[in-house]
């Protein structure tokens, strides 16, 4: 019984516990999901620097299942318990006025535990059970609202579904290929076979991540589901779920293909590297984009995300250790303040009774500011504001993009301006502007809502000043991968080309904003006074008339929208109604009429022996 | 030395973007054929200003103005000034940036707090203007960094010694081109003046603001100018060794500026993105596939 | 259109069947099996009808499943029709009496012919014949009466249990041999008698009553809910 | 003419197949259909029977000890033949007893007005 | 050691005895089923050592091979009569609540005797013998469709006694061919001569035999019977048609294709006809808004997977097959069975109806979703192991168009998921009428755990049963131990 043996043991069984318990009392339930996912949180910490490989059943067939944790396996286990803890503890107060709540805490946890079997998993079967695990709980979480959730829950999952097919193709041609299914043995016989095998693996399973990481053609489940996901979840969803393609990829390109080939895989033009590359960058251009169009806070959000994915794509198909470091940081980055944005904006979605849609909110900074600071410091990790996470991620990526290809940097970089925009817009539309007179009584955020957005703004700062704290962790990662070594202090990193020294802009900006408050102090007091007292040019502001929030970015939508068209939702779409056309034909060939059947029976004798009689196939 | 450095850099900027607001109202006014305030005028304004009482709208809206001006002054620090440039190792080009995004971030989050329409509509403007020249700007720079291979703003200006200034070398004089094209967006000047606006949107994002808030808003909007001249100056004219040479240069930029303001009307938001979108990106774009295809 | 393409597709099979039946001569037939049945049928079942000792004897497992086909086929048919007679109501035809010399004639053979019919079966290893003809006689009588005189109805109760102890009978001689004779299913435990008389040839007359008995008694049953539902 | 005569049970046998099949495929009375089934039934107990035939046989019964076993047909097909019947026999009485049920229901036996169960 | 005949026996006497049962005690009569096949589950577990270590072979009636009929207890063959037994028994529990209306006596006995059907199929080792069960198991059937007496019911069971009949009208004919060409009916006998004969006369007979027993077994172009009567059936009976009767009579194809024929070089036609039968199978599911009819149609998916895994004659892919096979039979009658008490209490057979049943019937919704993911093949249930072999498998076969075939499958599987999928979103996420909650019965509820505790056991440990498929498929495959365990 090895740590990780408990640890799957502790998960599994505490998803049953938790709903056999929430048939008696949900209090006690919710104390001890609680629990539970801190002493996953505790479990996976004390694994820290361990590396190891146990065989834990042999059930299946007698193939050797395997767990296994390195250091790649840790990090991405300890944000999976440490956001699942964070969502826990949120869901308290959100899911107090819904239906069904066991199973809903029950699904989460699954959720969870499933995760860190996928990334403890040291096989790819055990890979496999634990992804679809994971892929119909999801699937039972988003469609848990219900109505508009039911359609993104079914593209999620038919999507995913299909990435899942694809994905066990190409473990059984492993399988089949090389007679082992662990990871550590596949790399061995992955470096004889042919290239187009490895083409083959590359692809079947790139569908099946990219599918997951919401790369861009594969994101089209991604927005709704994101969207009518209960807030909680879609914390966990946006933060680490999706990111379980992430795993998936360094997995399939690092280790199952291995460094060395990866990078020469495919022709000159055409080759892998290049292809996940453009990829990723469309996969930052388009969505950044069509965030802008979104009214619905939290399908901005997951525009957002996928986006955001893009960055993480960039970052770790690039294939240096720079580039690798910087994924893997902007993996983390993004799932701390992604977390934290859903998180807040679940939070004023809980205290306004649902309203999701930009344009009727505003002005709630006065009535959450808990919530308000989230969100300012969780946009400021997204848009890489430099002092947060997400600058330092975004950082490593640029630097090492930048030579190399300098159009992927500067898709990267303007993405981020339209970042700014749909940021901005996120936050002025929910918490700046006039406050609708309907929203006059919102409460504050209650505490276990506060609780996680503290952690995650905290980390999101502290990440942002240390970036030395991750990149260690990370560090080992990327030499484990096959990379070089990098340079890195507790303040920053040092590369070949430039240095990232954080403590300096920490004290120069720090420096600066003391210089500033105390030039403002300097000056005459200020009257507080209230929001809507102001200026018109003399004419009275009419409340809930003059808000300026609809069509935020009107002029600029004009001239991009006819370009944002989702031809690949649209595409999957069109194949879906294909399918159902095509069945809805198919289908006729029984009309009911018995003659016809018995036509059927006679035509196959017939048409057989027509056929044996004039060639003699057999 | 370090130290002066550090305090004189901001310093000198604050005082070089005040000093240029009160030229811009004097060169307008004379163009105008007006006699004009004098050109120490803002400074006075500013100091008037400090001491006003003013309305303050909330926590957000106090803060956002600092961490835009804050971070204002911090960009000044990674800009060579001639050969003073205090933090130009800790990150370069990428960070600067960055920075960059804090100034109009700050100052929309601190307007938007004052829950006025007019401010909300003029940074919406604000930040779409920014977006439209970003986009050649962003391309500018890449080409830039790709050229001269490095992404440290400092050894650009030095290898601009060796190669002569960049706006006139072979691959980045299209970048040039595109650069001076946007520039006059970049300062906020007309014809892409239209984010102030004052009388449309009653200064837009600056509506609410009085007494010392104003004061902060006007060494923001200073520092800003400052800072879209200076880079222009570095990354284009190669900057200079002498922190004089390098004011002068900064001066005829600005002048060239203040003309293009002086004799075009504001152009709508959307007219202003549809052309900085197009023949300066189109150049720019030009100017950096040639630099990749030559370059390496 | 449809007949003539249904005509194409059968000219087709029967192609084929024409190809196929040329490998198998009319009239020659050289079967292994059957040739063992002829030599040996008599001594090892005691039956001298070789198709009874066939039917009974080597292959009587077949006949245990053709009575339960039957016997499906008189449930199921009761099932149907009982299915759907709860859902309407009752409506009493008004059934025109038969004659007089009908019904006297009816009543005087129905004994004869249960008889007969009673003799096919009892005779099915020596002569040709066996339960299944028996049966079908004896349920032929039922179904004179049915249409002779009009009235008259066997008991349902007694058709049950009839053809349920001569299933079970069936089934526990097989068991019965499984027990005691040799350890087979259906093998034979009585002793198999002189050939050619009628306590002969071992288990095989009691099958084939029992097998009468339950043929007779289903197909009268069948008759009877037929009968029934036409009225 | 020696080959009909030769083929003479064989033709008959898949003559009336055919003609069960055929009434079964083209016509859309239910009783009609039944019928055809029943015709289908009776020509393959026919080549049933024709397979075992032996030219000049006999029945397999020894009635008396003297009978040689020679000319005796084959057993077999008999056996089966007995059973198939019956096994006709039952599926005509179940296909009768619902066609009874459908008339009531549909209150018609023509297969193509019966077809509220299709696709 | 205890005779396998009585696995024949025991429930058929039983079926006879009802009458009488009937008339002493009329509540007796529900328990008989019930009875009779914990009776054979038993006797089949006892069993399953002795197959292990070699077949069993009866000689019925004391007379050898060739001349007698045998009863042939292979692997294979236990692993069908113990599934029938197991299923049977399951749905005879649910049968008990279920069925109330109607003649409960009659119900009891067709149902107990279309088992009985379906144990002598899979057993026997004679081919008309086979063909007289197989009649047993097909009119029993007939009759159970039409059980409820109602419109749909009586045109779904006439159009299915009209294609069963010509189907099995094909079947006799072949067998008449094989008996006229070899002279024998035993099933060993026919597979050691085979060689004898030319290849090409052979191919009418099998052919006829194969569109016969197709018919039954649900293979593309002969199963429009499937979808009506498995839709029109008592729920019970759907659950029975889908989980035994077409595995029945795929079992009895693939009987006659590789131990009688002995074919090996015509998989590809076989394996084509699976994926032609899976997929138009699942996009008539997929096209369904009839819960039943969708589960029907998906059968006919089901049976085509089988069918592909099973014609590619390696060891792994018919292993995978009959674990898949295992599977749908549980999966599936749990999904019937689940079914029917929604349809019970909703009064619609439309998946629109069955909205927030999850509320509803939280248990019985629970039952379908765990059936569902399990025939879509989710892990950790038992589909997974099922649709891993049969893939692995089939890509060790190497070969292209093989290798395209799976993908079909893949895709085809990808479709499954979509319309299962839907109808789990409609059981717990769409709102429905405000009834109350009420629970199934608490037979049914026996029922359909016992089948869920299966479902999830063999997902979690498939090695269970696998060595026990493994030995299953060598006995399909291995025709010569097969010849020579019969004929000594």
């Amino acid at each position: 019984m090895t740590g990780m043996e408990i640890l799957l043991l502790v998960a599994f069984g505490g998803v049953m516990l938790t709903y056999i318990l929430g048939r008696i009392s949900s209090s006690l339930r919710n104390t001890f999901a609680v629990v539970l996912s801190l002493v996953l949180v505790v479990i996976i910490a004390l694994m820290y620097d361990k590396t190891g490989e146990t065989i834990f059943y042999r059930g299946f067939f007698g193939i050797p299942m395997v767990l296994r944790i390195n250091s790649l396996s840790w990090i991405f286990a300890m944000t999976i318990s440490f956001i699942g803890c964070l969502s826990v503890i949120f869901s308290l107060d959100y899911m107090k006025v819904k239906e069904r709540t066991s199973f809903f805490y029950a699904m989460l946890l699954l959720v969870n535990s499933s995760m860190m079997g996928i990334v403890l998993a040291g096989d790819l079967l055990t890979l496999f059970i634990f992804w679809e695990i994971m892929s119909w709980s999801t699937f039972l979480l988003i469609s848990y609202n219900g109505g508009p959730a039911i359609a993104a829950g079914m593209k999620y999952i038919v999507m995913s579904f299909a990435g899942s097919m694809a994905m066990l193709a190409g473990i059984i041609s492993i399988f089949t290929a090389f007679g082992t299914l662990q990871i550590s043995e596949i790399a061995a016989g992955m470096s004889s076979a042919s290239s187009g095998f490895k083409i083959f693996i590359v692809i079947v399973f790139g569908i099946a991540f990219g599918v997951k990481n919401a790369i861009w053609p594969f994101h089209a489940w991604l927005p709704q589901a994101h969207a009518e996901a209960p807030s909680p979840f879609s914390a966990v969803l946006s933060g680490v779920l999706i990111k379980m393609g992430v795993f998936g990829f360094i997995l399939t390109m690092y280790v199952v293909v291995g460094l060395g080939t990866y990078m020469s895989l495919g022709g000159a033009i055409f080759s892998v590297r290049s292809i996940l590359l453009v990829m990723g960058a469309i996969t930052i251009l388009v969505p950044t984009f069509v965030a802008l169009l979104q009214d619905d806070a939290k399908k901005l959000l997951a525009w957002s995300t996928i986006a955001q994915a893009g960055y993480i794509m960039l970052g770790i198909a690039y294939g240096t250790s720079l580039s690798m470091a910087g994924g893997v940081l902007h993996f983390l980055s993004h799932v701390v303040f992604k977390s934290l944005l859903f998180m807040t904006v679940g939070a004023v979605e809980f205290r306004t009774g649902g309203i999701r849609d930009l344009n009727s909110l505003g002005g709630l900074i006065k009535k959450m500011p808990f919530a308000f600071t989230g969100t300012l410091i969780g946009v400021c990790g997204l848009i890489g504001v430099p002092l947060t996470n997400g600058f330092v991620s975004k950082w490593l990526i640029y630097k090492s993009l930048i030579f190399g290809s300098p159009l992927l940097t500067f898709v990267a970089l303007f993405g981020t301006w339209g970042t700014v925009l749909y940021s901005y817009k996120l936050i002025h539309n929910i918490f700046l502007g006039q406050l609708p007179e309907k929203l006059k009584d919102v409460e504050n955020t209650p505490l276990s809502m506060k609780l996680p957005m503290i952690i995650l703004s905290f980390t999101v700062l502290l990440f942002g000043i240390l970036p030395g704290l991750p990149l260690r962790v990370i560090n080992k990662i990327v030499v484990s991968l096959g990379f070089d070594s990098l340079n890195i202090s507790l303040w920053g990193i040092v590369s070949e080309s430039g240095m990232l020294n954080m403590i300096n802009l920490f004290a120069a900006i720090l420096a600066g904003l003391i210089a500033v408050w105390l030039f403002l102090r300097i000056g005459a007091r200020t009257i507080p006074v209230k929001q809507d007292d102001n200026y018109a040019a003399g004419a009275a502001v009419p409340r809930d008339r003059y808000n300026y929030t609809v069509k935020f970015y009107d002029p600029l939508l004009r001239m991009i929208s006819p370009y944002l068209r989702d031809i690949f939702d649209t595409f999957y779409m069109k194949i879906a109604d294909l399918t159902g056309y095509l069945s809805n034909g198919i289908r006729k060939i029984y009309t009911g009429y018995v003659g016809n059947y018995v036509m059927y029976i006679v035509l196959f004798i017939s048409l057989m022996i027509f056929v044996q009689m004039k060639w003699s196939p057999w | 030395m370090h130290i002066i450095e550090f305090i004189f850099s901001p310093l000198l900027a604050l005082l070089i973007g005040v000093f240029f607001l009160g030229l811009a109202r004097k060169v307008m006014a004379r163009i105008q054929w007006r006699y004009g305030p004098p050109v120490m005028q803002p400074l006075i304004d500013i100091i008037r200003l400090l001491s006003q009482k003013s309305a303050s709208h909330g926590v957000a809206f106090n803060i956002g103005l600092v961490m835009s001006l804050a971070g204002s002054l911090v960009i000044t620090l990674f800009l060579p000034f001639g050969k003073i440039a205090p933090m130009s190792n800790s990150g370069g080009m990428l960070v600067i940036l960055y920075l960059m995004l804090i100034g109009p971030l700050g100052m929309a989050i601190s307007s938007g707090e004052s829950a006025n329409p007019n401010a909300s509509i003029g940074i919406s403007r604000k930040l779409l203007l920014a977006m439209g020249y970003e986009l050649p700007f962003l391309l500018v720079v890449l080409a830039l960094m790709k050229a001269y291979n490095t992404t440290s703003i400092t050894e650009i200006v030095s290898l601009q010694r060796d190669t002569g200034w960049s706006m006139f070398t072979f691959p980045l004089v299209l970048s040039g081109i595109a650069y001076l094209l946007i520039l006059p967006a970049m300062l906020g000047v007309r014809p892409f003046e239209v984010v102030n606006a004052p009388q449309e949107i009653s200064s837009g994002p600056l509506v609410e603001y009085g007494g010392p808030y104003l004061a902060l808003a006007t060494l923001q909007h200073a520092l800003a100018l400052f800072i879209g001249i200076s880079l222009f100056v570095n990354l284009m004219w190669g900057g200079a060794a002498n922190p004089v040479i390098f004011f002068l240069k900064m001066l005829v930029v600005f002048f060239l500026g203040i003309f293009v303001n002086a004799v075009f009307p504001r152009l709508r938001i959307d007219q202003a993105i549809r052309y900085l979108w197009r023949w300066p990106s189109l150049i720019a774009f030009a100017g950096l596939i040639l630099v990749c295809v030559t370059g390496s | 259109m449809k007949s003539v393409f249904s005509l194409i597709l059968l000219v087709v099979l029967g192609a084929g069947v024409v190809f196929t039946l040329s490998s198998i001569p009319f009239g020659s037939t050289s079967s292994d099996v059957g040739e063992y049945y002829i030599d040996s049928g008599r001594a090892d079942t005691g039956a001298t009808n070789i198709v009874t000792s066939v039917v009974v004897g080597y292959r009587a497992f077949d006949t245990l499943g053709e009575v339960t086909v039957l016997f499906v086929a008189a449930i199921g048919l009761g099932a149907i029709l009982a299915a759907g007679r709860e859902n309407e109501e009752k409506k009493k035809a008004e059934w025109e009496p038969a004659s007089l010399v009908l019904y006297t004639g009816c009543r005087f053979l129905f004994p004869l012919i249960l008889l007969f019919g009673a003799y096919v079966f009892i005779h099915g290893h020596l002569t040709p014949g066996g339960g299944f003809q028996g049966g079908a006689v004896i349920a032929s009588a039922f179904l004179m009466v049915y249409l002779g005189c009009r009235k008259k109805r066997i008991s349902r109760t007694w058709a049950r249990n009839t053809e349920s102890i001569s299933g079970l009978v069936f089934v526990v001689t097989g068991l019965t041999g499984l027990a005691v004779g040799g350890h087979y299913f259906l093998s034979n435990f009585l002793p198999e008698g002189t050939l050619n008389t009628l306590f002969s040839a071992g288990i095989i007359p009691i099958i084939y009553i029992a097998i009468g008995l339950k043929v007779g008694s289903e197909l009268t049953g069948v008759i009877d809910d037929l009968i029934e539902e036409s009225e | 003419m020696s080959f009909l005569q030769n083929n003479i049970y064989y033709i008959g046998a898949f003559g009336l197949i055919m003609i069960g099949l055929l009434t079964v495929l083209v016509k859309h009375n239910l009783i009609k259909v039944i019928i055809g089934l029943s015709i289908m039934d009776t020509g393959i107990n026919l080549f049933l029977i024709a397979i075992g035939y032996l030219r000049n046989g006999t029945a397999p019964i020894f009635s008396s000890p003297e009978v040689e076993s020679i000319l005796m047909v084959d057993p077999v097909p008999q056996a089966l033949v007995l059973t198939a019947i019956v096994i006709g026999v039952a599926v005509l009485a179940l296909a009768l007893s619902l066609a009874i049920r459908l008339y009531k229901h549909f209150g018609t036996l023509d297969l193509h007005k019966i077809k509220e169960l299709k696709w | 050691m205890v005779n396998p005949v009585l696995l024949i026996a025991v429930p058929l006497g039983l079926a006879f005895m009802v009458p009488l049962i009937d008339s002493a005690s009329r509540k007796l009569t529900r328990f008989v089923p019930v009875a009779a096949l914990l009776f054979n589950l038993i006797l089949c577990i006892r069993l399953i050592p002795a197959v292990l270590e070699n077949p069993i072979v009866i000689n019925l009636g004391g007379f050898t091979p060739p001349f007698g009929i045998n009863l042939f207890v292979g692997p294979l063959g236990l692993l069908f009569a113990g599934l029938i037994s197991l299923a049977g028994l399951v749905v005879s529990i649910y049968s008990l609540s279920y069925i109330k209306n109607g003649p409960v006596v009659k119900y009891h006995m067709l149902y107990m005797l279309l088992l009985t059907g379906a144990t002598g199929v899979v057993l026997t080792g004679d081919l008309f013998n086979l063909f007289v069960f197989f009649e047993i198991l097909c009119i029993s059937s007939y009759a159970l469709v039409a059980y409820h007496g109602d419109r749909a019911g009586i045109e779904s069971s006439i159009k299915y006694l009209i294609q069963g009949t010509v189907g099995s009208g094909l079947l006799l004919i072949g067998i008449g061919f094989i008996y006229g060409i070899f002279g024998t009916l035993n099933m060993a006998d026919i597979a050691m001569k085979i060689a004898t004969v030319e290849q090409s006369t052979l191919f009418v007979p099998m052919i006829l035999m194969v569109a016969g027993l197709g018919v039954e077994s649900a293979i593309f172009p002969l199963n429009a019977w499937l979808p009506d009567a498995h839709s029109s059936a008592p729920s019970s009976i759907s659950a029975i048609l889908s989980g035994i009767a077409i595995e029945v009579g795929l079992y009895a194809v693939a009987r006659i294709v590789f131990t009688v024929f002995g074919i090996s070089d015509i998989y590809l036609f076989f394996a084509f006809l699976g994926i032609l039968t899976l997929l138009i199978g699942e996009m008539c599911a997929f096209a369904q808004s009839n819960i039943k009819r969708m589960l029907a149609y998906s059968s006919i998916g089901q049976i085509g997977l089988i069918l592909f895994a099973l014609a590619l004659a390696t060891n792994n892919t018919v292993t995978g097959g009959l674990f898949q096979l295992v599977n749908h039979t549980f999966s599936k009658g749990l999904l019937f069975l689940s079914a029917g008490y929604m349809i019970y209490r909703s009064g619609s057979m439309e998946i629109s109806s069955l909205n927030g049943m999850g509320k509803r019937m939280p248990l019985t919704s629970l039952a379908f979703t765990v059936g569902a993911f399990s025939l879509v093949g989710l892990p950790p249930f038992a589909g997974f192991p099922g649709k891993f072999l049969i893939v692995s498998g089939a890509l060790l076969k190497g070969e292209m168009v093989i290798n395209i075939l799976v993908g079909l499958v893949l895709l085809s599987t990808v479709i499954e998921g979509t319309y299962f999928f839907r109808v789990i979103q409609a059981l717990y996420f769409k709102d429905g009428n405000g009834e109350q909650r009420k629970q199934a019965p608490a037979t049914a509820v026996t029922a359909m755990i016992a089948l869920m505790i299966l479902i999830v056991a063999l997902g979690v440990y498939p090695k269970f049963l696998a060595d026990f498929l493994s030995s299953a498929s060598s006995d399909l495959l291995d025709k010569m131990s097969y010849v020579g365990s019969v004929l000594k």
